[in-house]
């Protein structure tokens, strides 16, 4: 790894060529190339219905591209499946737009399977949950159920368990849409320190504000056709 | 390695633990249908069984009455009878025998057979048959022995307990198998329900990177935790219900000897029980993880 | 006022019916139980009043012997035993033509009964009973009778068809309660499956201003269509497996006479059927109602 | 109703010393005390988990108050259940923070349910569905499901539904939480709009972009306690 948060030019995900029309016929990406490199902080903005989560999707394998090649961490996501993408998405976060918790698990659950799936030991889950959850201010909530938190504290919860098992590529959708502006600048802050500790980072974010602040790299989608609005470094 | 398949032996177990004790009503379904359907397939067998034992009880009474010729003699036929299969017991009754015995019942004093001439009667045989269903078979072979003038067999009695056996043979294969078929229904129907209800978790751990096979295991133990007690309170209401219709045998039917509910019986269900759960649990939670 | 409740009406009849399409596997799961639930019903029904026709069939055949003491002559009791319950016909014999037969089957030539001191044997009368239940108490009325001498009524044949019958009879109540509670619970699971599936459904219609009425009348209506369906499909088994059955019949037990599958069967399982589908749904949206 | 777009003196809904308290002992609200006008537009900000979802569901009858009064269009809604409550909730629109849509319906279908609920018949729901998805930018996406729309094309299903009957009351949960700011700023166009028309508009929202821009009146909420920061006029 290259320099502590300054991108280096091994390449951790590409999408070469991606195109996705959805069985629907409504069309999420049209022709993107897209090179991210190890240690990047990008940004992904655009309007409602861009193509911002396809793009995510694309990267951890939820919708399959129609045409072109995507690859990531060294593997070619497009045709994997079962074992294969599970043993990917282990080496990633991801914090869903809709949140994706677990609605009869606790929030503690709801952290520890993404550990458990991976073999970690009961102590060493117990020892990383409280933590993370103190990160995204959470400590007092961790024996609440997902329905018994506000909208704010669910997406936190979701940050959380993209974070826990320290992934070395992290993949936000919208991560502050539910938050107020300090909660969603301290998220960014943690994301930034991440960052610094070498785990290449991709946001999506509508906030002008919190990307003028925080971004190293900036693209933007529109209508499926995507820009690059700052030049990788 | 060992520390990591222990490591991960613990966690399933615990999450099938958690998902039963979570499931709640869901599981008292899909319990109380296999149990009910358990207990019907297994009082089926039971029955059929039962009445199998009973029906041969009653045809084993059933026997071929044989009449000689005036001039042969039973005692000559008896072992030739007795090397037929499906013969149980023969008894030879010589016409001096059977002549006495009827002048008895006459109430006849003295001999009157002199007055007709010699004793009028033939020598008979009694053979008792061990199933009704060859009766009919085995007494037309007898006619055609050397010696023998006639048969008799209460032919319509015999034939009808031969053919109520048959039929009952075919309505308890047609009721095992209904009732297998809604078991296989039932059990695959309820197992899919309760992974439906738990769709968005099974979505959840393939997005956090779970392989199918970890996502799979809990719930086919939960399958097969489901199917060994519905099995346990099958065998349950089982034994109730044996003790209560024993009871009932007891008081109108006491010539019938009771057919205890045996092991096998236990293992069917058993075995019936577990597999469905197990196999359910699969079938399902295969085609939940296809679909996300 | 009136055009508005067309226009609900309009409305809930669509929404049950896209309920009924969008619920896809799920309907067919509990149209699929409730068939095979309630065909096991109906035959169970049917094959109990087969059995009891079939039975008082075999019972009617039954009669009793009435010997009577030597002076006494049959014609004489013949109106009285015909006046007695449960009574389908009397056969009157007299000596005479009792003892012509008898010669006959011994092959004696000429009378014999000067030889013996006149003719040995006494009227007798031949008593058909409606149902052998009562065989055996009427047989006891009939001794007790003034002239009986004896009767004989092959009592225990008698005996066991009347407690076949009454233990079938209990297996039949048995076995339909235990199908009747576990129709009920399958279905009422079922159905509050599905409900469940829809909750999403039931808390958007609530928090939209739907009143509980509105929001339960489709699900109502939806039950009552799978009541509908399983109860058809069941019938429609129903009748095949009868008309197999009927060919069986035929082969294995020709002297007995077909019970059609009649109306009345229909119209319990209806009635049960699609007052399950009712029920289990009323209360299961009610409690989805609840919840939220 | 009084002069258009302004608040007038009638009461539209009123709190009167409500707190909540959850049953695992959660916090919501704490002696909150809130006169809303008919006209309003009212603001309300404050930090994730602060109460802001919980004071908008004691206005639509989601949760009852632990203590305290809360009355909306001159009805108490604190023990209002069943189809009283219907009735008061057909006289209001809400834009869920979790959108709520139904899963296996369209969009169409979706937005049409509130009208149909209140007797509307089939022609007139036809009429109205086309321009007020045509307002939140969805005219093509009417037969799509919800899980084919982007998480902004959702959100705005969701106000397309709280507004299609003309509401007098509208409460919008975050309803711009997932969108960018050229939609976000449409959508509050709209509302602003609705409520020049007579109609009394509560939103939630973090954008302190937005609430400078629309806000009328603005109140704080912080773990629970209740602060006005604009004055009502
Ligand atoms: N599963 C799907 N089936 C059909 N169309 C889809 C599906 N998912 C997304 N789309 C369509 O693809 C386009 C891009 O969607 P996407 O979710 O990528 O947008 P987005 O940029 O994330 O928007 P937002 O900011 O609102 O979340 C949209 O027009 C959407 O309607
Ligand atoms: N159903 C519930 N059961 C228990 N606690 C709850 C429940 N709903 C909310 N809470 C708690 O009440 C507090 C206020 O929640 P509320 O949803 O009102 O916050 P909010 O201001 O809307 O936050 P956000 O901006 O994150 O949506 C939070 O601490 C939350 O955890
Ligand atoms: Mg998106
Ligand atoms: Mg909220």
């Amino acid at each position: 790894m290259v320099g502590l948060g300054s991108s280096s030019h091994e390449v951790m995900a590409s999408l070469v060529d991606v195109s996705k029309i959805y069985a629907n016929g409504s069309c999420g990406l049209d022709r993107v190339n897209l090179t991210i490199y190890k240690g990047d902080f990008l940004f992904v903005t655009g309007a409602s219905g861009a193509g911002k989560s396809t793009l995510l999707k694309m990267l951890y394998g939820a919708e399959k591209p129609t045409t072109g090649t995507v690859e990531v961490q060294g593997t070619i996501v497009n045709s994997l499946t079962g074992a294969k993408l599970a043993h990917l998405r282990r080496r990633m976060g991801v914090v869903f737009q809709d949140y994706q918790l677990i609605p009869k698990r606790t929030v503690e659950e709801n952290i520890a399977v993404v550990l458990k799936a991976q073999g970690f030991d009961r102590a060493e889950v117990r020892k990383r949950i409280a933590p993370t959850l103190q990160m995204v201010g959470l400590a007092s909530k961790e024996k609440c159920f997902p329905e018994e938190l506000s909208g704010g504290e669910q997406q936190r919860v979701s940050i959380a368990r993209a974070i826990v098992h320290e992934p070395p590529l992290l993949l936000a959708d919208e991560p502050t849409g539910n938050l107020d502006v300090h909660n969603a600048w301290m998220i960014l802050q943690i994301l930034k320190k991440l960052n610094h500790l070498g785990v290449t980072v991709v946001v999506t974010c509508h906030n002008e504000q919190l990307i003028k602040t925080f971004a190293k790299r900036v693209v933007r989608v529109e209508a499926g056709i995507m820009r690059e609005l700052t030049p990788a470094l | 390695m060992i520390r990591r398949f222990t490591t991960q032996s613990d966690y399933l177990l615990r999450e099938a633990l958690i998902g039963l004790w979570r499931g709640g009503w869901m599981n008292w379904a899909a319990i109380s249908t296999l149990t009910a359907l358990l207990f019907l397939l297994g009082l089926g067998l039971q029955v059929s069984t039962q009445l199998d034992g009973a029906l041969a009880k009653l045809g084993s009474q059933l026997e071929i009455s044989v009449y000689l010729q005036p001039k042969v003699r039973a005692i000559a036929l008896e072992p030739k009878l007795r090397s037929l299969p499906d013969v149980l017991q023969v008894q030879s009754i010589p016409k001096e025998v059977a002549w006495e015995a009827l002048q008895k019942e006459l109430g006849v004093q003295g001999d009157i057979s002199e007055s007709l001439g010699g004793n009028p009667l033939v020598d008979t045989l009694r053979v008792q048959v061990a199933r009704p269903t060859v009766v009919a078979h085995l007494a037309q072979q007898i006619q055609s022995l050397q010696g023998v003038e006639s048969v008799n067999y209460g032919s319509e009695a015999a034939e009808r307990l031969g053919s109520l056996q048959k039929a009952l043979g075919w309505a308890a294969l047609t009721l095992a198998s209904i009732l297998g078929i809604s078991t296989v229904a039932v059990i695959t129907t309820t197992i899919r329900l309760i992974v439906l209800s738990r769709r968005k978790e099974i979505e959840v751990l393939q997005l956090v990177g779970a392989t199918p096979l970890r996502i799979a295991i809990p719930f086919v133990l939960e399958g097969f935790a489901l199917g060994l007690l519905g099995t346990g309170f099958a065998w349950g209401l089982l034994l109730v219900t044996g003790s209560f219709v024993e009871q009932k045998r007891q008081e109108f039917l006491p010539f019938l000897a009771p057919e205890p509910i045996h092991l096998p019986l236990g293992l069917i269900l058993l075995g019936t029980g577990t597999g469905l759960g197990v196999i359910g649990s699969l079938l399902a939670v295969r085609s939940a993880l296809r679909e996300n």
